[in-house]
């Protein structure tokens, strides 16, 4: 019973946390950005979506789907209003890009923060779910909620798959993160690329924060918390690695499950982050890291 | 070393002396324009509805007085300060209040971190202060434990020991008369104020009638509750006793989501705001809180008028520390008027003898030897709180019974014991 | 030393630490209370500096430090009832030896994971005060029994001091012999070992200075604000400001560092009338900044010296 | 003054980077006052036979003594503190200090509490600064200084360890020629300072004047070693560089050369920071020809062809069917027809050789076409058909470089340009390569325009030759004509 119970509940979130985590970690792979401003985007995206649903009694459906399409615009925002002018600017030392695009999009995401405050208040919100209900699944009463937002975030997964290995496009992306100069001499323009690989991330994050808005609900105060969950899964899984973020996603997830479960809801976060710690001193590539 | 560079340094030190110079100008030519009113500061974060409540009602308490002609002939101005509820932000605009914009007093926040970082200052500037909404016991302990110092400080809502006491009464009427609940399991939030408040709740529900199964304290930061209602549930409670404020939807909803069949009582700030519906898009209902007052129930013949003018003007009704902080504005202004001068002692011994039938019932503060210096009384024929239940979309008021008497009622999947 | 006494520089630095001190003659007593807070965190931002700008490293947690030596002088300050002086050298301790654990092993890491591990370690150390709420007060803080001094100037006068003594010794340390080796090592550890230089060692001992002063700065804040609390001294947020005031006042540089923290608090409280969007602004302009003037305002200043 | 022990003793070194053998049981000694030259091609191992010295890599096996004493293995700051100093070729000074200071910074004891150096250190610097020619720029900024002075400065530090052994890496490298002579100088001065010299540089030529010995290497391993001459004349060390006996076989139809040239690029320069990588370069190709571009390993080869491709910012006019390519970006260039494949390959290691091939194909208009270019690359490359489904990094470096080559014919190129495919192929290698590209030429009109330093390898295919020498074009002419004018002495 508990055992299941801890299955359950640790997949559904684990899911979430990947769905999170894997754009954050494919811009790293393609563009080498880590955009602090993750959180950030992931908000305006649930925000957004729970405003439009509830405001307008549009129901969760049409209101995720404005969220996600605010969390693409805002992706874009933050790509050309950040993260391109710092990649393209002639008076940043190129060794320097790094701390420089760490702090621009850190600045951004407090902007947004800010902003989202000044909006929508930091009250925290949820969207009313999309698939309401219970079922009873390995005799625990579950969400429909719960299960199907694991179900969609699986199923992106698997999109995103099928779009990086068996479309064009895709190859394109793969490419780019194994060897982008190779690309550019093959008549692929990077700056393009470089488009592409937002809006995907866009999408995913904008779907994270909606789906989070529908399942356990967000406060502009979160954004900040969710920035470093993302970041700190991406390292666990080695930087640019995709199925090493979702590995990593549900080990910290069933970690923080298990201990809310057997130790105690006090302690969740903390294994977690002492496991981070440990893989680091042994392991810095991450789990699934490349070099 | 070169020329130009100590010319451009020169130009650099100078740039700062005069941004300073002219920034320190200008805030004083600010103050020297206005120096006639009596101000009084009000700390709190206007990006949460709690927050804004503050701000809000103390303009409306300063612009009813000055619209009755003011006190002493000189009018009271609100000088509101956001401080994203940061302590070091509040530290910092309480100097600002204080020394730039010389407030008479100030009122802030409703969270205990923020009133306890503020609190040191009140004693070293001298100036009387009052939290609307903050529950820790510390901040009139402090005032008990060096009253010379700490006098300045005025605690204008219930600490938590009374919250817990009020909720317990509450139990006993309702859950256990009317309900025939036996058991419970207490479920707080791991945060300084609910540690009194859970120290009582063991004390009284038992007191009540309520036997408590277990007392579950969860990280703050907990977003997924669905182990801790797996946990409760194990237990087989009558009824889940809360004690959460920062959390805020979290609980509420997935308790709705998961249908979890016990009824929530006890304290749940955000649920006391009227906007909580609209936030949890309805998860809320059935939910019991703990309140200041509530939409139409008169605690007091100012209860109702001031709830009414505040949701014409703002569209919602006050959170609960919006009726404290209006009464603390009528007041400190009368403390002024008997006080007859704006002198921080002066103030604070008039302060201390307040009688005064405020929106939340009747406020007086306890002397420098009881338990709670400063702090609000409780009991009948004082401050209560009310509380209220989530019935369709509506706060309806459900204690105490001489205020109100609204019948209780459940979402289908909560299991009453039979 | 005549060297120093002859550079303009050193006058200019005179003339301001000058005017400066005579602060609570010309300046309200609310800006001193603004300026005397900036000028601890001027401290925090020029220790950083020093571990960023020279030994090269991001890190993200300068509150793990800073909170170790705060929470540190607190805690033996209400329990024991120490004298301040023993409480903060026993801060000071305190953020040595966390700062020892912390940078033995991350040192070995660079780049993001050497600024994740730092980040980790303020996450952590939120964690165990909340849970040793019993000690250290929880979320909502404690309050130390004794501080610096009730009088605005006085602790106006103390924060300025301590500045100023900061800034010398940092300064000068970035611009001695070690100072040297240390910036070779940051900029290419390689040639620098090539010439015969322990690297690590070197990168060691800046994280040790960088851990010592800040540790010592959130000592001082506390016994000035009389209260020790996650937010005032721990919180991530204040951690981003401090990166923020440094890049914003000019990397490598130290003194640069300085000027971006008073300059942002400064900003920060010139906007309050802003209500609650001055944080949007002042974070819209610092961007901004970073954005076009990469070397920061002192770096823009001094950019004739480049050339 | 020259000691009869050695002072360095290298023996039996190995080092492997994965499967890659970097460096094959390389043994030499140098003894103080004796100048050892260390030549190869790139990727022979003769910078990795440095590092391990200096302690940078750690060799995976061998001995390194200094004065007998074993070191391999040692961090590099204590092999440094034992004696052994280290020119590098790019030099990162400290940009916020004096020229002084940073020579200072060399002088500095290596501890934690000399906070001020003392003030013999000052003198020191000062007079080594006179001694390599930097004394009145002692207090400019390195930011200000000539590349040549930059190279001084790390010269100056090197001294300043007083360091009984000296690496000096690719010591002319993008220098002019009186610079050239100013250095050799400097250098010399070490072997009059009785110090163990190690130069390492990728042709004997432009060390032969200073070094007492040769050591030469090619694929890691030691193939030849002796005097410059004998060096120079050694069988294998030509082979190497100019491959075996030089023949050369034009195109009949030679009437391409008529009309405007497809290519046409005119006087260009281009500068890494203050060196000058191509000075005034001039070449033209015609549709359909075969054009050789030979010269040593940092002639400016690559950098010529980086700046067709718009990958370095350049001076001057480069044209491609008479428009300008000024102002379009690489990936324009590329899909335009003037197509790199580089020395450095680019292949996308994790990817198959097939996805590999298709990536090259994507801009053809239909699936037809691609398959049809496809069949035709694999029946050219056999080898990678066999291939097709396997990572690209785990081909031999021969299929790595043909991959690269049918990568980039996929684009249906209208220029291809080939830059240094022979670089560190084994001979046997060299052979299909060569049949490969004599087919290319047989059986279709491409225009080719070839880097090369393997002569060899060059000619045969060639119309036309070029040669470039120190960033400028100093030759131009018949492949049957170069054997005559340029063959002899071009080592």
């Amino acid at each position: 019973m508990l055992a299941s119970q801890i299955l359950i509940d640790g997949f559904a979130i684990s899911a979430l946390y990947g769905l999170g985590a894997v754009g954050f970690t494919l811009i790293f792979g393609v563009s080498g950005v880590l955009n602090l401003a993750h959180g950030g985007v992931m908000l305006v995206a649930a925000l957004i979506g729970w405003f439009v649903a509830s405001e307008f009694e549009t129901g969760p459906f049409l209101g995720a789907a404005l969220g996600i399409l605010a969390g693409l615009g805002m992706a874009y925002l933050t790509y050309f209003i950040v993260v391109r002018p710092i990649q393209r600017s002639r008076v940043i030392p190129a060794a320097e890009q790094e701390i420089f695009i760490l702090t621009g999009t850190l600045l951004w995401g407090i902007m947004i923060q800010v902003g989202m405050d000044y909006l929508f208040t930091d009250n925290p919100v949820t969207m009313r779910p999309m698939f309401p209900g219970v079922v009873n699944l390995l005799g625990v009463r579950t969400p429909r909620n719960e299960l199907m937002i694991a179900v969609i975030c699986w199923v992106v997964i698997g999109l995103l798959w099928l779009l990086v290995n068996r479309t064009r496009a895709g190859k394109q992306l793969l490419a780019a993160s194994i060897n982008p100069r190779g690309l550019t001499l093959l008549g692929f323009e990077l700056s393009n690329i470089y488009l592409l690989v937002w809006s995907i991330y866009g999408v995913l994050a904008g779907l994270a924060g909606v789906l989070l808005a529908s399942f356990l609900g967000v406060s502009s105060a979160n954004a900040g918390q969710l920035t470093a969950s993302a970041f700190s899964i991406v390292v666990l899984g080695g930087l640019g690695s995709v199925s090493g973020s979702l590995v990593a996603a549900y080990v910290v997830g069933y970690l923080e499950t298990i201990t809310a479960y057997l130790i105690a809801p006090t302690l969740r976060p903390i294994p977690a982050l002492l496991l981070l710690v440990l893989v680091m001193y042994v392991r810095p590539q991450g789990l699934f890291g490349r070099r | 070393m070169s020329h130009p560079s100590s010319a451009r340094q020169a130009l650099l030190c100078a740039t700062i002396l005069t941004a300073t110079l002219g920034f320190n100008a200008a805030v004083d030519f600010g103050t020297a324009q206005a120096a006639e009113p009596i101000k009084i500061g009000v700390i709190s974060e206007e990006a949460a509805v709690a927050g804004a409540s503050i701000s809000r009602a103390a303009q409306m308490a300063a612009d009813e007085i000055n619209a009755a002609g003011g006190v002493n002939g000189s009018k009271i101005e609100i000088v509101a300060y956001d401080d994203h509820s940061s302590a070091a932000d509040a530290v910092r605009a309480f100097q600002r209040a204080v020394n730039q914009d010389h407030v008479k007093a100030v009122i802030v926040s409703y969270i205990s971190e923020v009133v306890l970082a503020v609190e040191p200052w009140a004693a070293r500037l001298h100036m009387p202060t009052i939290t609307p909404g903050a529950a820790s016991n510390d901040i009139s302990k402090r005032v008990h434990d060096d009253y010379a110092q700490y006098k300045y400080m005025f605690h204008g809502w219930l600490t938590s020991a009374f919250i817990a006491q009020s909720i317990c009464d509450a139990a006993h009427d309702n859950l256990v008369d009317k309900l025939h609940m036996k058991t419970t399991v207490v479920m707080s939030e791991d945060a300084a104020w609910t540690t009194p408040l859970d120290a009582r709740y063991l004390q009284c529900l038992p007191k009540a009638g309520l036997t408590v199964l277990d007392h579950i304290r969860f990280n703050p930061d907990t977003t997924d509750f669905t182990p801790i209602f797996n946990q409760i549930e194990a237990k087989k409670p009558d009824v889940i006793i809360t004690g959460i404020s920062h959390v805020g939807v979290q609980p509420t909803v997935q308790w709705h989501d998961q249908q979890v069949p016990i009824p929530m009582a006890g304290q749940s700030s955000q649920a006391t705001t009227s906007t909580f519906w609209k936030d949890t898009n309805g998860a809320t209902e059935g939910v019991i809180t703990a309140s200041a007052a509530s939409p139409g129930v008169a605690l007091s013949p100012s209860t109702i008028p001031f709830t009414e003018a505040y949701t014409k003007k703002f569209g919602a009704s006050p959170s609960y520390d919006g009726y404290t902080s209006y009464d603390e504005v009528h007041y400190i202004v009368d403390a002024i008027k008997r006080a007859g001068s704006t002198d921080a002692d002066k103030m604070v011994d008039a302060l201390e003898k307040t009688d005064y039938v405020g929106t939340v019932g009747r406020v007086q503060f306890y002397g420098k030897d009881d338990e709670f210096t400063h702090a609000m009384k409780y009991g009948k024929g004082f401050v209560t709180g009310v509380e209220i239940q989530w019935q369709n979309g509506k706060q309806v008021c459900i204690w105490p019974a001489d205020k109100c008497e609204a019948k209780l009622t459940f979402p289908s999947f909560a299991k009453l014991p039979q | 030393m005549t060297r120093l006494i002859q550079s303009r520089g050193f006058w200019i630095a005179l003339l301001i630490v000058i005017v400066g001190a005579a602060g609570p003659w010309w300046l309200s007593a609310y800006i001193l209370g603004v300026l005397t807070s900036a000028y601890y965190f001027s401290v925090f931002a020029m220790s950083w500096d020093l571990l960023f700008g020279f030994a090269g490293e991001v890190n993200f947690g300068p509150t793990f430090l800073i909170g170790l030596g705060a929470y540190g002088a607190a805690i033996l300050n209400s329990t024991m009832g120490y004298a301040i002086p023993i409480c903060l050298v026993f801060g000071v301790v305190v953020a040595l030896v966390g700062g020892l654990l912390l940078a033995v092993p991350a040192l070995r890491l660079h780049g993001p994971y050497f600024g994740l591990i730092t980040l980790v370690s303020v996450l952590l150390l939120r964690n165990a005060i909340v849970i040793f709420a019993s000690v250290t007060g929880g979320e909502i803080g404690m309050t130390v029994p004794d501080v610096l001094s009730i009088d605005a100037n006085v602790n106006y006068w103390y924060a300025l001091a301590f500045m100023v003594v900061c800034a010398i010794i940092l300064f000068g340390l970035s611009r001695s012999a070690v100072g040297l080796i240390l910036q070779a090592s940051g900029q290419d550890a390689i040639e620098a070992a090539a010439l015969g230089f322990n690297v690590t060692k070197h990168k060691l001992a800046a994280f040790c200075v960088s851990a010592a002063f800040s540790g010592l700065a959130g000592g001082m804040l506390v016994f000035y604000l009389g209260a020790a609390s996650v937010d005032t001294v721990i919180d991530l947020s204040i951690a981003v400001q401090i990166i923020i005031a440094a890049v914003l006042g000019g990397r490598r540089t130290i003194l640069g560092a300085a000027l971006g923290a008073i300059v942002l608090l400064l900003a920060d409280e010139a906007l309050r009338p802003l209500g609650q969007l001055n944080t949007f602004v002042v974070s819209g302009v610092a961007l901004a900044v970073i954005l076009f003037f990469p070397d920061g305002l002192l770096g823009y200043l001094l950019h004739g010296k480049e050339e | 003054m020259l000691t009869d022990t050695p002072i360095l003793e290298v023996e039996h070194l190995n080092k492997r980077f994965g499967g890659l053998v970097a460096v094959k049981d390389i043994s030499f000694n140098i003894r103080g006052g004796e100048i050892l030259g260390l030549i190869g091609p790139n990727g022979s191992g003769k910078s990795t036979v440095m590092k391990l010295v200096m302690g940078i890599e750690r060799p995976n096996a061998g001995s390194v003594r200094l004065h007998g004493k074993e070191l391999a293995g040692w961090p590099t700051h204590r092999i440094a503190r034992e004696g052994i100093g280290i020119v590098f070729q790019h030099s990162r000074p400290l940009h916020r200090q004096t020229v002084l200071e940073n020579i200072k910074l060399a002088l500095l004891p290596d501890s934690l509490l000399r906070l001020a150096a003392d003030h013999s250190v000052d003198g020191t610097a000062r007079a080594i600064a006179e001694r390599v020619g930097l004394g009145d720029v002692l207090n400019r900024r390195p930011s200000t200084l000539p590349f040549a002075g930059l190279r001084r400065l790390e010269l100056a530090k090197a001294v300043a360890r007083d360091p009984k052994v000296v690496l000096v890496d690719e010591p002319f490298a993008g220098l002019t020629g009186p610079e050239v002579a100013m250095f050799s100088d400097l250098i010399d001065d070490f072997r009059k300072d009785g110090r163990a010299v190690l130069l390492v540089d990728h042709n004997v030529k432009s060390v032969a004047a200073l070094v007492d010995r040769v050591l030469a290497m090619y694929l890691g391993e030691h193939i030849a070693e002796g005097t410059a001459d004998e060096v120079m004349r050694d069988e294998t060390v030509r082979r190497v560089y100019l491959g075996g006996k030089i023949e050369t076989h034009a195109r009949p139809e030679i009437n391409a050369r008529q009309g405007e040239p497809a290519l046409d690029v005119r006087g260009i320069n281009v500068f890494y920071g203050k060196a000058q990588a191509l000075d005034q370069v001039s070449i033209h190709v015609h549709e359909g020809e075969f054009v050789s571009i030979v010269g040593l390993n940092g002639a400016g080869k690559t950098t010529l062809f980086n700046a067709i491709s718009g990958l370095v910012p350049s001076t001057g006019d480069i044209h491609w069917d008479g428009r300008s390519l000024r102002g379009r970006s690489p990936a324009s260039i590329a899909r335009g027809g003037v197509v790199q494949c580089p020395e450095s390959r680019e292949l996308f290691g994790d990817m198959s050789v097939r996805e590999n091939l298709d990536l090259g194909g994507q801009h053809l208009p239909s699936a037809a076409a691609r398959a049809k270019q496809l069949d035709w690359l694999l029946e050219l490359f056999p080898i990678l058909a066999e291939r097709h489904a396997q990572p690209a990094r785990t081909l031999s470096g021969g299929e790595q470089q043909m991959l690269a080559i049918a990568r980039a014919l996929m684009m249906q190129p209208k220029l291809l340009i080939l830059d240094e495919p022979t670089l560190g192929l084994a001979p046997v290698i060299l052979e299909q390569l060569s049949k490969a590209l004599t087919r290319l030429r047989e059986t279709t009109p491409i225009t080719v325009l070839l880097g090369e330093q393997n002569v060899t390898f060059a000619l045969p295919h060639a119309d036309r030759v070029y040669v470039l020498e120190h960033a400028r074009i100093v030759w131009e002419g018949d492949p049957g004509r170069f054997a005559a004018e340029m063959g002899t002495g071009y080592l």
